[in-house]
């Protein structure tokens, strides 16, 4: 057999090669020591990577079908055993993974120099490729979950790294729990699921789940899917942990919360398409929450000053056009656009990281500007990368982000005005993505005293080309002239929505360049400024703009609405029903029987006379007894 | 009125017991010997008179059960079960009062001629059919027991207990032969066999009658084994009477009263038996909750143990709800009970000194580390008493239990279950004292009482009692099987 | 009239009852004791009565018993009362009140 | 009559009590490494056993019957199916572990190791009994030994906790007695006066439906004390929170198992009809059981109750898979209290290895432990996170297939159940955070030293086995599968109930061998 059937075969090597990598790190990584064991770790993902590619030919060339590989039985009373899905989707989604992955990987070994957990970061970063390729590999819900978790897991571990921060531990927690609170939702999606089909295996659920699943029950489940998603991808309401997760290190958050775990939840939606397809209210709300989600994000971006939170409310944002995608049952579009954003975004992070890296961990654009001259590779790559996510053509964002407005607007009705809600997250987008441009690389520098901006080393530099070039290019591969994605991601998908054609498609593309170029210039004339006054021209709205500044206090909110209470609520029972109600309780029966004795106590008063008067009580009350059960 | 025939069988164990008491007399008068003598001939009396009751035990077995002396004594399985009980509750008395007897010096003697005197005299209730030589028999024995509770005569304590336990029987003991005679109005006759027979022809006056007859002797009888209301004097007189006699105090008399009630009442009124069995339940229940309830409070271990004595002997009731069914139940019971309980006033006796008066639990405080074999047995012996299993006090709880349900005593078997989670409160406690607090002072107040030494034969009646209370917890069969081939009727 | 049993009998239980209510009020260990004392005779009484009208001996017979067993309550009795009296120097037994509760 | 192999694994840990407690009693040294030692052979007795189980069989396997005291019908009745086999594989790893765990103790050592050993030789007793008088004699005799351990090498309030300990479980049992009791004589009055104390002859008894119900009643009020189920509850916190780490390890590990498996075992088994009847009663107390505890758990500032509380919390995942009355409910709930044992055990010898270092429990005097600890904080986290129930870890695999199963027959209580899954991560992330991360704040923290290889050794184990346990369950599964298969067969071969699919296993597609 030819090499690519037999890593098809054995497709479950993709996920044991970092694995394997994690384990012999844990063990004996302190003994290598850095950099060797960054090294390791890249080289197995990107084995991981070289494999997915070889397994992938047979499909890039149409000859070879969806492959399940059963590789042992886990749960066999749920129908949940360990089987894996090679197909395009899954193919494609491994090399995004182990590719991007792969650079993040390098970069690492450059970003985390010095670090005294150095190897226990590779240790983690593995350990995420890991779950990350179980989660999209799986053919079995129950798998996926797993990967689901594992992935929590890992971002929890990564961004509490600096456990010593006590806000990256805090952050961490609350990453994972808000998870949970999405897993809630996916777990209950998972009971309905596997009630109705008695197992959890894709190759029964999947394909044609109408054949059980009825129009309610799929509505039900397609929203409780979303429920995980949201939580998973950082959507409306549960996009709170993703700007704390910005506590962990740079290479964390470009690979967990840009380019790959938060596009979990995109892929979990597309992968399960065909429920979707049953209800059409659960794609409305998929996509309505996304559109919100984008918009929402988009005008929190704008006010932000943290380097990094920027970037974070704009993956948020972005994601929301993915379910936006997902939710017009477009999902090539949505995938296509969680591909490209996997680029820029993760080029964008990086590039932060290397900006942080060489301001000596300052984080604050209001103190930087002026960098271009400083750190050239990077100015440019940030540059593209700008230009991408704004969606200005030829770069990779425009051609996803377009596809995925142009679909949306095709459907009509309430679509149009999602489409809307998109099309001015777009302006938004340029505008606060150019403002982070120029107040980070133009304008006259804002930097503290004894700040000296270099250069990050090449290890750093080459993935951010690398990536600049595939954030340039990447768009390509899916156009108007040539949909290659359409037809090869086609397999995995029924009921696609093609998007207009003909003439429609270029007006919506063209109105959308113009929105992008308006954000791009405004933000332009207010911030390339020689002082770069934000206050000068945000005085017309400061109460609006501090809101947006602080993320419109949601999280005093759920502050005060959830966690508050909630801990009231369990102090209340932990120390009052529990200790006085309930134990109370106990205690008080034995208390009683003691009371009882006491007081029976005086009767044995030590005289004769009432010792003798409870031996004559006891004669009379026995003759009485008898005489009157004895038939007297 | 059958001829009397005379079978010396029939009584040999009783007198065996009293020669060898007027021996033991004699020779303490004209001799003064040491107490070791008083004790081998204890010894030679007690394995003698075992050996007589061997005999009535085989032959009651091969032949069935014989009458004698006209119709008043009976030999059968059940009275040499009786027997075999009281000789061995003597011995273990005997042996765990030793260190008192030696004490008491010059009247040492007596404590060994009352010990046999109240064994003969329980004796001749367990084996007499005769409600005036059951009376009799009683009053042998109670005026021992009189006489052992105040025999020190040292402290005002002990003189109280006689005192008390005195009167209250006496006064007990005329309730009961009112009884007798109310019954021998209503029926006719004395002997328990013939009871029933007689009362459908000669009827002096009403059945009722006979039924206050019947109420009197239950009375009479449960007094003596402390069974609530009747039960006032046993907290007085075990706390006041020395230490180390109480135990055989409690088991004896369960023995002999079982002994005479079980007869009586199945023998003589099975005709009344519904109405009985209902009086016995109510008796059960009060004595159980009762006992329970204010052994609780208790601060002295001596009245502690009184008060359980007292729930014991409601639960032993309650297997006899069962009629005849119970019986086998009644005998383990009582068995095991007795050995257990003498066992318990042994370790009292040594850590408060054998005729010593009070013994306050505080005394029993980090007791294990002071001396283990006796806060070991002592915790076992709460354990036992509390009923958990592999121990003899489970199996017979169980048994009586399963008694009492079988007579259609459900309420009674769940108050009973119940009551005993009381009786784990505070069994538990005196354990907890002895092992989970810490010794107090060096100078311990009972250090200069009982000196906390399981010496010579106290060590080994704790050995005895132990391993008995054990082995039939987990092997409870062989005792069972005689228990049930105990019951000829 | 003739006094039938029935007359003796009752006789016999009020000659009981008064010993128990003697128990019950009296305080001096020899009254209480005489109380019992009289309670027993009026078992005698019911014994002869009933064997009068049984044509029964038994009941007489058993008469010999309990004035046996009476009397030796006495010694033993009188006794104990004497050494109790030795010690503490009262009869009362409402003085004995150490044991209790 | 081959080789008595249930007999020695009851007896076995006895004799290795007399053992110690006949060795010379200066040599204070022998004592810990000889019972270790001595407990190390159930160990490999239990292993053998799990290996020759025969996979896939429901009945018992290795039964003996021994006439005990035949007039009352007590047998010496043996027998281990697939729900037992587990418990007795769990109480004998656990127990040589909690010994290690239990260098610190001083005072009375002999009597330590022979308690302990005592405890496990009841334990073993009780979920090899297959006669109801043997199976409460063991189920009585462990509260002696436990109340030992608790109310003597326990910490300052030792001797409440111990009381309230045995009390409220002597309680239960006493109930439970009267209830047996009844049974006996039932089936003497059905069977022509022959009494028998048989389990399995007991299943074959016709009774009165509230006959079942008051019978159900008794058995079920003292399993729940032991589980133990709201609100009978409140003496676990106490008990664990005072007991030494080895009691803590064996109460939370098996003796709470007593109580779910009793229920499996009994209730479910003996009162088919009344099961059904109190289904409601059973799955809300359950569901109570779950949030409540995990609730009471987040705000305890003592890390000992906090594991206690959370025991609640996942016991009642496990009775209410038992009353979902499905095969995945079934084999959840019996794969959880294995799974429970290994993951409480480890996280209460934890509590304890951090105890013997710094003397306290209060989650306040630590944090920034995780900078001098790693190894302990790595082992902490890696418990904690199996006891979340995150997948891949042994505790997920118990709770996924309970809230699956149970979601067929208990739908709304399965959803509230859920819900315990995120407070899992609350509490004991939360905990975490202000134990092991931050700057250290206490001075005395800074010098704590890391574990050492004993310690190491112990987790080790354990984590081993929740990483296997979550992985490839289908080891145990196939095991327990048959047996759980077959409590249902008899549940509707009895009653009109119908389990729903995909609720039996046959009705469970791809899940054997894939496609």
């Amino acid at each position: 057999m030819t090499m690519s059937e037999f890593f098809i075969r054995n497709i479950w090597l993709i996920i044991l090669l970092p694995a394997i990598g994690a384990v012999v790190l844990h063990f004996v990584g302190r003994r290598i020591g850095e950099p060797i064991a960054g090294w390791v770790a890249s080289s197995m993902i990107g084995l991981s990577f070289l494999i997915g590619l070889i397994a992938a030919i047979p499909l890039f060339q149409g000859t070879a079908e969806a492959h399940v590989v059963h590789v042992f039985d886990w749960i066999p009373a749920l129908g949940a055993s360990a089987e894996l899905l090679w197909d395009p989707l899954s193919a494609l989604m491994v090399l995004v993974v182990s590719g991007v992955g792969a650079l993040i990987h390098i970069y690492s070994i450059g970003y985390m120099h010095g670090d005294e957990r150095f190897t226990r970061f590779f240790v983690y970063l593995n350990l995420f490729a890991t779950s990350m390729l179980t989660l999209v590999l799986a053919n079995n819900f129950g798998v996926l979950f797993v990967g689901w978790e594992l992935v929590g897991l890992c971002s929890y571990l990564l961004i509490s790294f600096w456990y010593v921060r006590p806000s990256a531990a805090a952050a961490g927690k609350k990453a994972f729990i808000v998870n949970r609170i999405g897993d809630f939702g996916f777990l209950i999606g998972l009971m309905i699921i596997f009630s109705t089909f008695g197992t959890l295996s894709y190759t029964t659920v999947l394909n044609d789940p109408g054949k059980l699943l009825g129009a309610g029950a799929a509505t039900a489940v397609g929203l409780l899917l979303l429920v995980g998603a949201t939580g998973k991808s950082a959507q409306l309401p549960l996009y709170v942990w993703l700007p704390d997760a910005m506590e962990g290190p740079t290479p964390v958050s470009a690979l967990i919360h840009a380019a790959t775990m938060v596009t979990a939840g995109v892929f979990m939606i597309a992968r399960t398409s065909s429920i979707y397809a049953l209800s059409d209210t659960a794609s409305v709300v998929v996509a309505t929450i996304g559109a919100l989600t984008a918009f929402y994000a988009a005008t929190i971006a704008m006010a932000q000053t943290d380097i990094k939170r920027i970037l974070a409310y704009s993956t948020i944002s972005q994601l929301g056009y993915m379910f936006l995608g997902v939710g017009s049952a477009a999902y090539v579009a949505g995938v296509f656009h969680l591909m490209t954003h996997a680029f820029f975004k993760a080029l964008l992070f990086l590039g932060a990281g290397a900006v942080i890296h060489g301001m000596a961990d300052e984080q604050d654009i209001m103190k930087m500007g002026g960098l271009w001259s400083k750190m050239k590779t990077t100015g440019i790559t940030m540059a593209v990368a700008t230009l991408a996510i704004s969606g200005i053509p030829p770069f990779a964002g425009f051609w996803s982000k377009d596809e995925i407005l142009a679909s949306t607007f095709g459907r009509g009705g309430w679509w149009v005005v999602l489409w809307a809600i998109g099309l001015i997250t777009a302006g938004l987008t340029a505008f606060y993505m150019t403002r982070w441009f120029v107040l980070t690389f133009l304008g006259e520098p804002r930097w503290d005293d004894g700040v000296h901006p270099h250069e990050a080393p090449k290890v750093m530099t080459v993935p951010l080309m690398v990536l600049a070039a595939l954030a340039t290019v990447g768009g390509l591969i899916n156009t108007p002239f040539r949909a290659g994605l359409e037809h090869f991601l086609e397999p995995s998908f029924e009921h696609l929505t093609s998007g207009p054609s003909g003439a429609t498609v270029w007006l919506l593309a063209a109105i959308s360049v113009v929105v992008a170029l308006i954000g791009i210039v405004v933000a332009w004339r207010l911030y390339s400024r020689r002082d770069a006054a934000e206050e000068a021209w945000t005085a017309g709205l400061p109460s609006l703009w501090r809101r947006m500044g602080h993320a419109y206090y949601v999280d005093d909110v759920y502050g005060t609405l959830v966690v508050a209470p909630g801990k009231l609520l369990a102090a209340w029972s932990a120390f009052v029903l529990d200790k006085k109600v309930i134990d109370g309780a106990v205690i008080g029966v034995g208390t009683v029987v003691r009371r009882i004795g006491a007081a029976l106590r005086p009767l044995q008063n030590g005289f004769v006379r009432s010792y003798a008067l409870s031996i004559a009580a006891g004669v009379v009350g026995l003759v009485i007894w008898f005489l009157a059960t004895g038939g007297l | 009125m059958s001829s009397v025939n005379i079978s010396y069988l029939a009584i040999g164990p009783e007198i065996l017991l009293t020669l060898g008491a007027v021996i033991v007399l004699m020779v303490d008068v004209f001799r003064k010997p040491s107490p070791r003598v008083h004790a081998w001939l204890a010894a030679l009396t007690l394995v003698l008179a075992g050996v007589a009751v061997g005999f009535q035990w085989s032959s009651a077995t091969a032949d069935g059960p014989s009458l004698s002396f006209a119709g008043m004594i009976t030999t059968d399985t059940f009275g040499a079960y009786a027997g075999f009980v009281l000789l061995g509750v003597a011995a273990l008395g005997l042996a765990s009062a030793w260190r008192m007897i030696v004490e008491i010096g010059r009247r040492g003697a007596e404590g060994v001629v009352l010990v046999f005197m109240a064994a003969a005299g329980f004796m001749i209730m367990a084996t007499s059919v005769n409600l005036v030589l059951i009376f009799v028999g009683l009053e042998i024995a109670s005026m021992s027991l009189y006489v052992l509770a105040g025999i020190t005569r040292k402290t005002l304590q002990a003189d109280e207990a006689a005192l008390k336990y005195f009167l209250l029987g006496s006064f007990a003991s005329a309730v009961f032969i009112y009884g007798a005679a109310l019954t021998f109005a209503g029926s006719g006759s004395l002997s328990v066999y013939d009871i029933h027979q007689f009362f459908a022809s000669y009827v002096v006056l009403k059945q009722s009658v006979l039924l206050v007859g019947m109420a009197l002797l239950i009375v009479g009888v449960a007094f003596k084994v402390s069974a609530a209301p009747f039960h006032a004097w046993a907290p007085d007189a075990y706390q006041g009477s020395p230490a180390g006699i109480v135990g055989f105090m409690v088991a004896a008399a369960k023995v002999g009263a079982f002994a005479a009630l079980a007869r009586i009442l199945i023998y003589g009124f099975s005709t009344f038996s519904h109405e009985w069995t209902t009086g016995l339940s109510l008796l059960s229940a009060i004595s159980i909750v009762v006992g329970m309830l204010l052994a609780v409070v208790q601060t002295d271990i001596r009245r502690m143990l009184a008060y359980s004595s007292v729930a014991h002997a409601g639960f032993i009731l309650s297997a006899l709800t069962a009629g005849g069914a119970g019986i086998p139940a009644m005998w383990f019971y009582v068995a095991v009970y007795a050995v257990q309980v003498i066992g318990a006033f042994t370790v009292v006796s040594a850590v408060a000194g054998p005729s010593g008066g009070a013994s306050p639990l505080s005394d029993y405080t980090g007791l294990a580390e002071r001396s283990p074999l006796l806060a070991g047995s002592l915790a076992f012996f709460m354990v036992a008493m509390s009923g958990v299993p592999l121990t003899s006090g489970f199996v017979a709880k169980f048994a009586a239990f399963t008694s009492a349900w079988l007579g259609g005593f459900e309420w009674l078997v769940i108050l009973a279950v119940l009551a005993s989670v009381i009786g784990f409160f505070f069994y538990l406690r005196v354990i907890v004292l002895m092992y989970m607090h810490d010794p107090v002072a060096v100078e311990a107040p009972g250090a200069t009482r009982g000196g906390f030494e399981a010496v010579g034969a106290v060590r080994w009646v704790l050995i005895i009692t132990v391993a008995i209370t054990l082995v039939f917890g987990i092997l409870p069969g062989p005792l069972l099987d005689v228990a049930r081939q105990a019951f000829p009727f | 009239m003739t006094v039938t049993a029935g007359w003796y009998m009752t006789l016999a239980a009020v000659l009981f009852g008064i010993g128990a209510v003697g128990i019950l009020v009296r305080r001096n260990a020899v009254v209480m004791f005489m109380c019992i004392e009289l309670m027993l005779n009026a078992v005698n009484l019911t014994f002869i009565a009933a064997g009068q009208e049984l044509r029964d001996l038994t009941g007489q017979l058993a008469v010999f018993f309990v004035l046996v067993v009476a009397a030796a309550e006495v010694v033993v009795g009188l006794a104990i009362i004497v050494a109790v009296f030795r010690n503490s120097e009262t009869a009362s037994v409402d003085e004995f009140n150490e044991l209790k509760g | 009559m081959d080789f008595p192999i249930l007999t020695v694994l009851i007896l076995l840990p006895f004799a290795a009590a007399v053992i110690v407690a006949l060795l010379p009693s200066r040599r204070k040294e022998l004592f810990l490494p000889v019972g270790i030692a001595l407990s190390l052979l159930p160990v490999a007795l239990a292993g053998y056993l799990f290996f020759v189980f025969k996979t896939g069989e429901a009945g018992f396997q290795f039964v003996e019957n021994v006439p005990w005291y035949s007039p009352w019908g007590i047998s010496w009745h043996l027998g281990v199916d697939g729900i037992s086999l587990l418990m007795i594989v769990l109480t004998a790893i656990l127990m040589p572990i909690s010994l290690a765990a239990s260098t610190s103790i001083s005072k009375r050592v002999k009597q330590f190791v022979v308690f302990n050993l005592l405890l496990e030789g009841g334990l073993m007793g009780v979920f090899l009994s297959l006669d109801m008088f043997m199976f409460f004699v063991f189920f009585e005799v462990i509260l002696i030994p436990m109340y030992f351990i608790i109310g003597v090498w326990g910490s300052e309030r030792r001797i409440y906790a111990a009381v309230k300990f045995f009390l409220f479980t002597a309680f239960g049992s006493a109930l439970m007695l009267a209830g047996i009791i009844a049974m006996a004589l039932m089936y003497a009055h059905q069977n022509g006066g022959m009494v028998s104390f048989d389990y399995l002859g007991w299943l074959t008894l016709q009774m009165p439906i509230h006959t079942e119900l008051w019978l159900f009643a008794a058995f079920a009020i003292a399993f729940a004390i032991k589980v133990p189920m709201f609100p009978f509850h409140t003496w676990l916190p106490d008990a664990h929170v005072e007991a030494p780490t080895a009691g803590s390890v064996m109460l939370a590990g098996v003796l709470l198992k007593m109580g779910t498996y009793g229920l499996l075992r009994f209730n479910l088994g003996l009162f088919p009809h009344a099961t059904l009847k109190f289904v409601p009663v059973m799955a809300v107390l359950a569901v109570i059981g779950i949030v409540y505890g995990a609730a009471v758990a987040i705000v305890q500032p003592n890390l000992k109750k906090l594991v206690a509380y959370s025991s609640v919390s996942h016991l009642g995942f496990i009775v209410l898979g038992i009353f979902a009355l499905t095969s995945q409910g079934l084999e959840g709930g019996v794969v959880q209290m294995f799974n429970h044992g290994i993951t409480t055990g480890a996280l209460f010898l934890l509590v304890g290895m951090i105890y013997e270092r710094r003397h306290t429990k209060e989650i306040s005097d630590f944090g920034g432990i995780q900078k001098v600890m790693p190894i302990f904080a790595g082992f902490f986290l890696f418990t904690a996170f199996a006891s979340i129930g995150l997948p891949s870890l042994n505790g997920f695999i118990g709770e996924f297939l309970i809230l699956m199963g149970s979601f067929l027959t208990l739908k709304w209580y399965a959803i509230v159940a859920a819900s315990g899954v995120i407070l899992a991560a609350v509490y004991l992330l939360w905990a975490y955070e202000r134990v092991f991360t931050g700057p250290i704040t206490k001075p005395e923290n800074e010098k704590l030293l890391d574990l050492d290889a004993r310690e190491k050794t112990m987790l080790g184990v354990l984590a081993a086995l929740m990483l296997l346990m979550g992985l490839y369950p289908k080891i145990a599964l196939d095991k327990i599968g048959p047996s759980t298969e077959a409590v249902l067969d008899r549940i509707q071969a009895t009653t009109s109930y119908q389990v729903p699919a995909p609720g039996r296993l046959a009705d469970v597609l791809g899940g054997i061998g894939g496609e």
